[in-house]
């Protein structure tokens, strides 16, 4: 059993299953911090308008260099928008790694699924690595890989709530019906929920709200890392099944004192 | 001349001819800033090129923190 | 903030959190090598009528020195019992600390609390260090601490079952009410329970059957021992607050393209 | 000479008289064991010092793997 | 408060809101006492070819005449079939209410919301009352809507698979965003389940299995038909906030014993 | 199947299932109308100290006289104080069933197992029909068998919180070991909990605050009764099995259009 | 003369002209039952005027239970 | 004579003598009240016959609402 086999996706081998958003940080230096020592490999960044007002560090600068860069499309509401915040990324930095995020529902932020594979499909055409951020439909996941996606990206609970996996038993289907790797995306609040999910089978968890804000973001990194981890090697080594009743760890016949 | 940057209608100095030049003019770090021209990505090394006019809806973006 | 501050039982500083059965092993060399990789620091044993027939190991032998040996009751069904084996143990191998586990029910193997806080009682008083493995109930841990008790032990569900933290609710009571450090044990079957144990706020989880029984026991240590370290950080930067509603990890407004 | 030993009659040969003569006698290695006579833990030291008569009741303990 | 307010589907206003499925059972004479006894409201049938060489009873001879007829398009693998099956139920019968289930997955028979959707367009301007199986995804829902559906029909979880609601996070947003009729169809196993997703505001529950395969189809009938009003009152009285903490029943204070 | 089959406590055969407790009504006429409504067999009252300062109508006057009276020693903190109350009951008014109710936590309001089982001994050999309200503990509920207990009365979660069956899985094993009649009582917030409480197997479910500060009480009690019914049909009827895999309710074989 | 009956080639008597004659002369009680010929739904009361010729397809649908 | 009624201490009126007459003169209505005298319980027919002393304790207890 290779605990570090790493899995690919767009050519890349990675070993670092624990991807970290980088929205809501108090600083741009603690954000860097936390990417280094955890090893981070895959990072999200996301696009906006520059304030015209006033000077704003660009946080490119911020993440090693090593690091793989995927920018979200967090702002568009239909694919035709995603696109256009990807060219803009491509042409920015050279950026190939895309989340796609398309929502057009302000108040559970859940992702669109149909304009999502419509942005997958134009974009994986013109040679991105895609990853959706969907919603654990297993037709939509079907869609999303005939459109050309590199890994898909189904939400564990709603974004930023840390619910977990609400989603579960849903999730559960796409792990065990697609061939590419699901990395759960949203509504990861605590370690335990990430390592849930890897016990489950997900090739990877990314996390942002509950790093960035909580009190030590640097230890919360470190905790989702050694979260996923162990979340790892208990599904590789088929750690999973609950039995249900009672079964003594200890002998409990030819004791002592029998009467 | 009178411009449209990131939605908002500007008015530009005499001496601004050109793209570059008024993203130049901006205050802050426009390092890392990529600019849409009515709806068009303009490359780096294409805007001192471009000559703006009347009316031009100039977008300026760049990266930030996101999950 | 101190991820590695230790607790204290019986005088000795525990920095590791993972506390290991060793029962059900397939053998005793990797039951040497779980110990030894994750630096476990304490480990149950039990006792045992000798095979008169055959030769047997003594299992002491295979147990580092620097381990702190905590021998469990197991077999006893009432506090006489346990007390004797107590007893047995310090003459065997003068050992000091105690894991009192006093069941009288075959089926569900739930933990007496009654007679567990008599054993509690008259070993502490012998100078025994002394754990109650308990059902976690507020009035019984009370009665434990009276007697003695250097930290409680609650099941967090039924032993070798696997269903994690069915108590979970009665768990949380005695981590809020106790001054004695709680430590779970019982029925925990895979990392991401244990990590949310920690973060729930124990001191330290227990777990034998999960990892004995595991495909490769020494991962699973590992895996258990990352898991419970995950999830004491999370618990240490007060990560567990469950927000309910979303919330956005990228900024939404100001954005690209509004109409 | 009959005792009982862990829970079972046993007949000892005649050249065993004492505790230790006993426990010497059993097949596998009997080290770490722990003996109860007659209720009683017996200390290591004593059990040379401590002869047997009929009807005795010897536990013999061990270690082993628990959770 | 009036806990025997209607809803309305298709111009019909309905008081019970526990829906049959006619499938599975042994006799279409306990099926016919099911609906009698509980005085179900709406069954839903399914079609299929005709075995030729065996006689077999037209089962809506079992099925009172005033109860309303739901034709299921089960079997149907995308929108085409499903409209030709209430085409022909239509022509076989004048049926007007149908149930779109359009399934393409024959292992977790998940609905297909993207083809369900075009059968509701189709059959809304042909002049069907329609009501879609779906999977409980917002913005499926909202096209559900749009494309003219009567009412929608999420599920609680897999068909058959008694679990309940494991979307239940997910079918609470509909409710709360959609201004259709919200019908609970799939998974529901037991009565406590129905009644929980009538708490959460449900406008109406569907089972099947659990009841065509319950030992005395009757009596489940009326326990699920008591367990959805049951929910339904609660949720017309607010019941459903869980407080979390303890509260006593009891006045504790000004008692007998103070010292 | 005789779904109305009663069960016996005290020699009295009851057939409602549902027990309410008359605590925290905004009225003295309210709590009469739910009991009447909804052929409430059992109530629940407690004791205190007259104010008297202070005009006070006696409750007694409005629980109907074929109710059975079940006084709760609410506010004893041991077994001598809930003797007490008790029997000032029976001189008071010649009750002689009891609710065992000792609580010495003034946050959680846990029941004290070890001092109720003495107020059981005691009572039970007085003549009283004794009730323990208990936290779910095996060995105490064999204890409190031995002493006479008529039935027992475990709590679902919290007294007042309404968190519903948090401590499922040992409720359960009092069912499957215990002779007497289990009743849940306390934690009992919507009508879904107590059906399933009532499918688990428990004889009768408890409620008062959650019926007492309800929008409309009366509703309430009839919502509670009816779940309650369902529940016990369920449970009769063996329905409570998840599959926990898909299997279609429509056949899906041999259908219309085949390619 | 020779048509396709629910998927299946099935030769039929040749005093068998017409759709409805077709269907009734099937074993079992035909009532409730609709038919398509050749993809398209047939009216109950057309059956009758519809003649049938070599290599018709034939769907025979009838309700049944479902959930 | 003074009294401990439910815990606080009370002045009795001086025609005050028994149990009965102390009961019955408290505000409100007094039926269904049972009365424990220095921690015994009082039968509702003695209480005529009980006669009061200084620094009686009595307890005045009735039902009320209860889960």
């Amino acid at each position: 059993m290779d605990i570090d086999s790493p899995f690919e996706i767009g050519g890349h081998k990675l070993k670092n299953r624990f991807f970290l958003g980088t929205g809501k940080f108090k600083s741009k230096k603690e954000m860097t911090e936390c990417i280094r020592s955890a090893e981070i490999e895959v990072v999200t960044v996301s696009m906006r308008r520059v304030d015209v007002e006033e000077h704003s560090e660009n946080i490119l600068h911020f993440i090693p260099e090593e690091t793989i860069l995927m920018v979200n499309t967090s702002g568009a509401r239909n694919a035709e928008e995603a696109v256009r915040i990807a060219r803009l990324a491509r042409e920015a930095a050279g950026v190939k790694w895309i989340k796609i995020e398309v929502i057009d529902d302000s108040k559970y932020l859940l992702p669109h699924n149909e304009e999502t594979v419509k942005a997958v499909r134009i974009l994986a055409d013109e040679g991105f690595v895609v990853l959706p951020y969907m919603y654990p439909d297993l037709y939509a996941a079907r869609e999303m890989e005939k459109a050309g996606a590199a890994a898909i990206m189904p939400l564990g609970s709603l974004i930023g709530s840390g619910e977990g996996l609400k989603a579960k038993r849903f999730i559960e289907i796409l792990i065990e019906e697609s061939s590419l790797p699901i990395i759960v995306d949203a509504g990861i609040g605590v370690p335990s929920q990430a390592a849930e999910a890897m016990e489950m089978g997900a090739s990877a968890v990314l996390a942002n709200t509950a790093v960035a804000l909580a009190e030590d973001p640097k230890i919360a990194t470190m905790a989702f890392s050694m979260a996923v981890r162990a979340g790892r090697m208990a599904y590789l080594g088929n750690m999973s099944k609950a039995l249900g009743s009672a079964s003594p760890s200890s002998p409990l016949t030819g004791f002592l004192f029998e009467k | 001349m009178e411009i449209f940057l990131n939605g908002k209608g500007k008015k530009l100095n005499d001496d601004i001819k050109n793209l570059e030049q008024c993203v130049d003019a901006l205050p802050g770090n426009n390092e890392g800033v990529i600019v849409e021209l009515n709806g068009k990505i303009i490359k780096y090394g294409e805007r001192e090129s471009i000559l703006l006019k009347d009316g031009d809806k100039i977008e300026l973006i760049q990266f930030m923190g996101g999950g």
